[in-house]
């Protein structure tokens, strides 16, 4: 064609610009070869974003294949916008979790705000109102200021993207470890609902289809965002203006609602965010996913800022804009609609048929790239993989050589001041999580439940990942998050339906960290394999490293469950004294990897709890079972902290009242730690009416359960008697609640407010 | 003495409140409006009297707390009193 | 009843409004949006919560000027019914149908919690399901709920029992540790002289079903039908 | 022209955000400093040449919509171009 020969020429990039631009020589060949021609300089801006490692996946693609993506409620696996699986009622729940780990930590409000804002465009470009938030967090420990500072600056960033977009921040998790103190990650979780006949997906169909920009103008912000999260790329002439992209909840609220009214009546064809790599990436994918090509004028690209080069428009990453594609004729009411809410809009380009991105300036072409090269054919790398030498070494823990716990009592209530363990009302008080009038259990239960209006159903929502236990063991660690996740959708009575995933690596050109990633993976995909729960979206994040020293492996999954019944819903709080309290799961001599080690003996070494996955299953159909009998007052999971802090949050949790126990344990040949703050899976401590002792305990043991009566709810203390042989106590402790509380619910707000000097 | 402290939004960095506010000016019928920029203004009485330490004090001030350098930058003044 | 529900770029309560009138109370709802330049029709207005044009500059401040505004002023001064909750209630104070303004909370944090609230005046239309006294536990969800009036207007509020609710404890009890924001007085709530203007900070809305584990706002909304009723009832049209 | 419009609350009004900075900035160290008040700083540009009514207009968006006047004082300054 006559065109091709037209494209700007800005002269071949020199070996230095190619090298800044993170692309190897190999890549730059296979540039040469897609375009069967050098770039010039905006061609190769284009490859650079694409083909980095966060828009390509190309150090993960390969393992990425593992995850089981199929089921029979899956309506939409990944590669989409976000994920989706289908609810009932003609109704589908789409989700999706991403990282804004390097933004947080160059500007923490900012950089957290705009990960909200990323993954909420993510969900209502699905035609989906989004209806829940959670986030996963990592910082470095408090008594660091500039942990401090990053985690308020973070939360705020949270708490103010979100509360202003009206969507609740029902729920997440937050750990601390020294090893976040430079790379704190933000993990972000959203869920919609849309009509399943009505679910958009990110496609440029149609030639001739006008191609619409919504949205932000767009500015010199965030360019190279995406090189930046793949590498320490930093371009000497960039330097002077700083690389934080400022999110505008505000616009993203009217781009929701009118976004929410494109999809009502019925006028578009496909939409996607202009999130990494803006422009380019939303367009190439748009066209690679429909088979087809997009032609775009950039003299019609609403601009914030003057003299803006294509190379800059390309590659901005200006918050709160979006590309859609209308359907033939009805362009006018899309712009309509974007007047009445005040959003910038212009028709920007059409789609074609020969599978080009092309790119004109008025009528000078300056880029034109096959769009599916750009997008889907990528470098991909199965990159060497060895576990690192020191493996051993954090696994070689011999316990005999700690001293056993001589005062629980102290212990109980450094764990619970931990803040690790304490409890995080400090952060989600700050996030409105009514919003919405959905939110049944708010947090601080298991998991999260949103009901759906217009139907009787619920959805339940986790978030969960150790990253300790993935140090140790990547493997083990990802499936004790898989079954962690899906332990606590059971305990709020909900059947686990799909997952998405958050992978937080360092550098995977190491051999050590890459051999992490994939036993992470490879953990994950045997264990949702094995609870039938398919993986339908997910993000990896690599990189996450300083000085050259790595994050732990951090694999998060956010996980989702269905509730048919309102009456099923559960939390995991004491209802009333006189209840029995029950030990589901047995516990072992699992101390290695535990948040006690780490807190008491600082040790963060040993090999964590093995996963028996059909256990792990007995006990998830268990729960539903006693669930749906109605059966159970309360379920909490044992997790961090063991069987001690799991009992104690079933007494302190409760919003409107607090609630003592008497129990009796059994030591059973094990160490006094282990059976008390030991972290053995698959366990889940439940409060049973005495009226139905006795069928729980058949129920139970019909399933294949093991269980253990532990005492009773009570209004006083919590006492805990521990019996050794023939009966023998061999401990016993009573702490009153209003210490306990005291320590658990305050411990944060202190360390956060003590001010530093 | 007192210092007057202006911070304001680095140049090309996006301002949605100055962007809301100059819509609901125009909005307003106030049609000579250009471009807003929104920013902070800070007041700090410094028990000091020395012209020269005090400028220090205000300027580490500012780096350290007041404002956020990375999107952000100041400008301010000293009065004696 | 016709409810009329102002819809401002930037609510987000106006929906949950909405469910509560119509699916849990069995009322007519109705959206109205803010370019709008008539309340024609509706038996009583509510300002929903939100963050209307992003609560930039000062909240409320922006949306006071909408177009509808001029309308609900109309209205109001007509003996009007209308309801401002949080967003709603800052922008009535914006408007100037009620005194004071509002200072970022005491901690400067947002605050998302349940609290207890007095209700000091069950005379009005918005509380006559009410005991005198009675104890309400409804959530707030505000970074700017910190009411502020010069101690003149206070004392003409206090003395026209035109503060409607007060933070307390669970008992009742209306101190300083229970005052989530720092507002003066412990002022939840405050209405117009007339008496037909209502703005409170938290949100009946949020407490109207079993479900969600509060019902308490529902005193609120009923209070508003029995009196529309008995209005109509008065003045058969 | 350009202005500056100066925001900042009423004397006798509470700042809670500038109690806040001035504890803060006492804990990093900074001794000497005293009262902290924090108010807005907004830059408008204005396609007007006539100072007079220039300063008309700026008097007229601060008191309908930039300065609520139950609690906020404001001053300004006009910067011809
Ligand atoms: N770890 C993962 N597991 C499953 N799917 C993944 C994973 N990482 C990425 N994906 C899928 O790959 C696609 C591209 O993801 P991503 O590049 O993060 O989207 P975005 O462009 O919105 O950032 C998405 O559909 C996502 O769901
Ligand atoms: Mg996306």
């Amino acid at each position: 064609m006559t065109q091709e020969s037209k494209v700007l020429p800005q002269g071949p990039p020199t070996s230095k610009v190619i090298e800044q631009h993170g692309l190897s020589e190999d890549e730059y060949q296979q540039i040469l070869k897609h375009l069967g021609r050098e770039p010039n300089l905006t061609e190769l801006g284009i490859f650079s974003v694409m083909w980095s490692e966060h828009c390509s996946y190309k150090s993960s693609r390969i393992h990425l294949k593992r995850f089981p993506t199929e089921g029979e409620r899956v309506v939409q696996g990944p590669g989409e916008n976000a994920g989706a699986v289908d609810i009932g009622e003609g109704l589908a729940a789409v989700f999706k979790m991403e990282s804004h780990n390097h933004p947080s930590y160059i500007e923490p409000f900012q950089g957290a705000a705009t990960g909200v804002g990323g993954i909420l465009r993510d969900i209502f470009t699905m035609g989906a109102r989004p209806i829940a938030l959670l986030n996963s967090l990592r910082f470095g420990e408090l008594d660091l200021p500039k942990s401090r500072h990053i985690l308020k600056g973070v939360v705020s960033g949270i708490s103010s993207y979100g509360n202003c977009m009206g969507v609740p921040t029902v729920g997440g998790e937050i750990t601390f470890n020294d090893i976040y103190s430079k790379n704190p990650l933000v993990n972000v979780f959203c869920l919609g609902i849309v009509k399943k006949d009505r679910l958009l997906r990110g496609l440029a169909k149609g030639t001739g289809n006008q191609v619409l920009y919504i949205g932000a103008k767009t500015g010199r912000d965030g360019i190279h965002g995406a090189t930046m999260a793949s590498d320490s790329f930093d371009d000497a002439s960039d330097k002077k203006r700083p690389n934080v992209q400022v999110g505008d909840p505000f616009l993203e609220k009217l781009l929701l609602e009118a976004c929410l009214e494109f999809l009502e009546q019925d006028l578009l064809v496909g939409i996607q965010d202009m999130g990494a790599a803006g422009l380019t990436s939303s367009s190439c994918e748009m066209a690679s996913r429909a088979g087809t090509g997009v032609d775009l004028d950039l003299a019609k690209v609403p601009r914030r800022e003057s003299h803006m080069t294509p190379y800059e428009i390309l590659l901005s990453e200006s918050q709160e804009r979006m590309l859609l594609v209308a359907q033939p004729g009805k362009e006018e009411s899309v712009l309509a609609i974007c007047r009445k809410w005040g959003i910038d809009a212009a028709v920007v380009g059409q789609v074609t048929d020969d599978g080009f991105l092309r790119i004109r300036e008025g009528n000078q072409i300056v880029a034109e790239i096959p769009a599916h090269a750009l997008a889907e054919e990528g470098p991909r790398y199965e990159r060497p993989a060895a576990p690192p030498s020191y493996q051993e070494f954090l696994q070689s823990l011999n316990i005999d050589m700690l001293p056993d716990v001589k005062n629980p009592a102290d212990v109980l209530l450094k764990l619970l001041a931990s803040p690790t363990i304490a409890s995080k009302r400090w952060v989600f008080r700050q996030y409105d999580h009514m919003v919405g009038t959905n939110t049944v259990v708010c947090p601080g239960s298991d998991s999260a439940v949103v009901r759906i209006k217009g139907t009787t159903k619920a959805l339940a929502m986790t978030t969960d990942g150790n990253s300790r236990y993935c140090l140790l063991n990547p493997y083990l660690g990802g499936g004790l998050a898989v079954a962690e996740a899906a332990r606590n959708l059971v305990c709020a009575g909900a059947q686990p339906i799909g997952v998405t995933d958050c992978l937080n690596f360092g550098n995977p050109e190491r051999p050590d960290i890459m051999w992490q990633f994939i036993m992470a993976v490879e953990g994950i995909a045997d264990a949702c394999r094995a609870f039938q729960i398919p993986v339908v979206s997910g993000n990896v994040s690599f990189y996450n490293e300083t000085n050259g020293l790595s994050i732990y492996p951090t694999p998060i999954l956010g996980m989702v469950g269905l509730i048919e019944r309102p009456e099923d819903i559960t939390t995991q709080w004491f209802k009333q004294a006189g209840d029995h309290i029950c030990l589901l799961g047995e516990t072992k001599e699992d101390l290695g990897g535990t948040e006690y080690l780490k807190v008491i003996h600082s040790r963060e070494q040993g090999n964590p709890p093995w996963l028996d996955v059909d256990r792990e299953k007995a006990l998830y159909t268990c729960m539903l079972t006693l669930i749906q009998k109605g059966l159970i007052q309360s379920a909490h999971d044992c997790s961090e902290g063991g069987l001690l802090v799991t009992l104690a949050e079933c007494c302190l949790t409760n919003p409107s009242e607090l609630f003592g126990a008497t129990v009796i344990l059994n030591q059973d040949r094990l160490r006094l730690d282990a059976l008390l703050f030991g972290e053995s899976p698959s366990r889940v401590v439940v409060s049973v009416k005495s009226e139905h002792v006795k069928q729980v305990k058949e129920l139970v043991q019909e399933l294949g359960v093991p269980s253990t009566e532990l005492g009773q709810v009570t209004q006083g203390n919590m006492d805990i008697t521990v019996r050794g042989a023939h009966d023998l106590p061999v401990s016993q402790l009573s702490l009153s609640l209003s210490e306990m509380s005291d320590q658990w619910h305050h411990a944060l707000a202190r360390q956060l407010e003590a001010e530093a000097s | 003495m007192k210092a007057k402290i202006y911070i304001t939004l680095k140049n090309g960095i996006l301002d949605p409140q100055g962007r809301a506010i100059q819509q609901s000016l125009q909005a307003l019928g106030f049609d000579s409006v250009g471009e807003v920029r929104i920013g902070k203004f800070i007041e700090v009485d410094l028990c000091e009297t020395d012209a020269t330490s005090g400028e220090t004090t205000i300027k580490a001030m500012c780096e350290k707390l007041l404002a956020n350098t990375v999107i952000e930058e100041y400008e301010y003044e000293i009065l004696e009193t | 009843m016709n409810i009329g529900i102002v819809v401002f770029p930037g609510s987000n309560c106006d929906r949950d409004c909405g469910y509560v009138l119509s699916k849990v109370l069995g009322q007519t709802a109705q959206f109205i949006w803010h370019q709008e330049r008539s309340v024609k029709g509706m038996d009583a207005i509510i300002l929903p919560g939100g963050f209307s044009y992003g609560d930039y500059l000062r909240t409320g401040a922006i949306a006071r000027f909408s177009p509808i505004m001029d309308a609900i002023v109309e209205f109001a001064g007509r003996g009007g019914m209308v309801l401002g909750i949080c967003n709603g209630f800052q922008m009535l104070l914006e408007l100037g149908i009620l005194p004071g303004a509002m200072l970022r909370n005491r901690d400067l944090s947002f605050i998302c919690e349940e609290h207890y609230i007095r209700v000091e005046n069950v005379n009005t239309p918005f509380t006559n399901h009410c005991e005198p006294g009675q104890i309400l536990k409804l959530p707030i969800a505000h970074a700017e709920g910190n009411y502020y009036t010069n101690p003149v207007t206070l004392s003409s509020l206090q003395a026209n029992a035109q503060i409607v609710f007060r933070y307390c404890d669970r008992e009742g009890n209306v101190t300083s540790q229970a005052n989530p924001n720092g507002s003066l007085d412990n002022i939840a709530g405050i209405r117009n002289a007339a008496g037909n203007v209502l703005g409170l900070m938290p949100h009946p809305e949020r407490g109207a079903e079993r479900l969600l584990n509060n019902e308490d706002g529902i005193y609120i909304f009923r209070s508003m039908i029995s009196a529309l009723e008995a209005h109509k009832l008065l003045q058969p049209v």
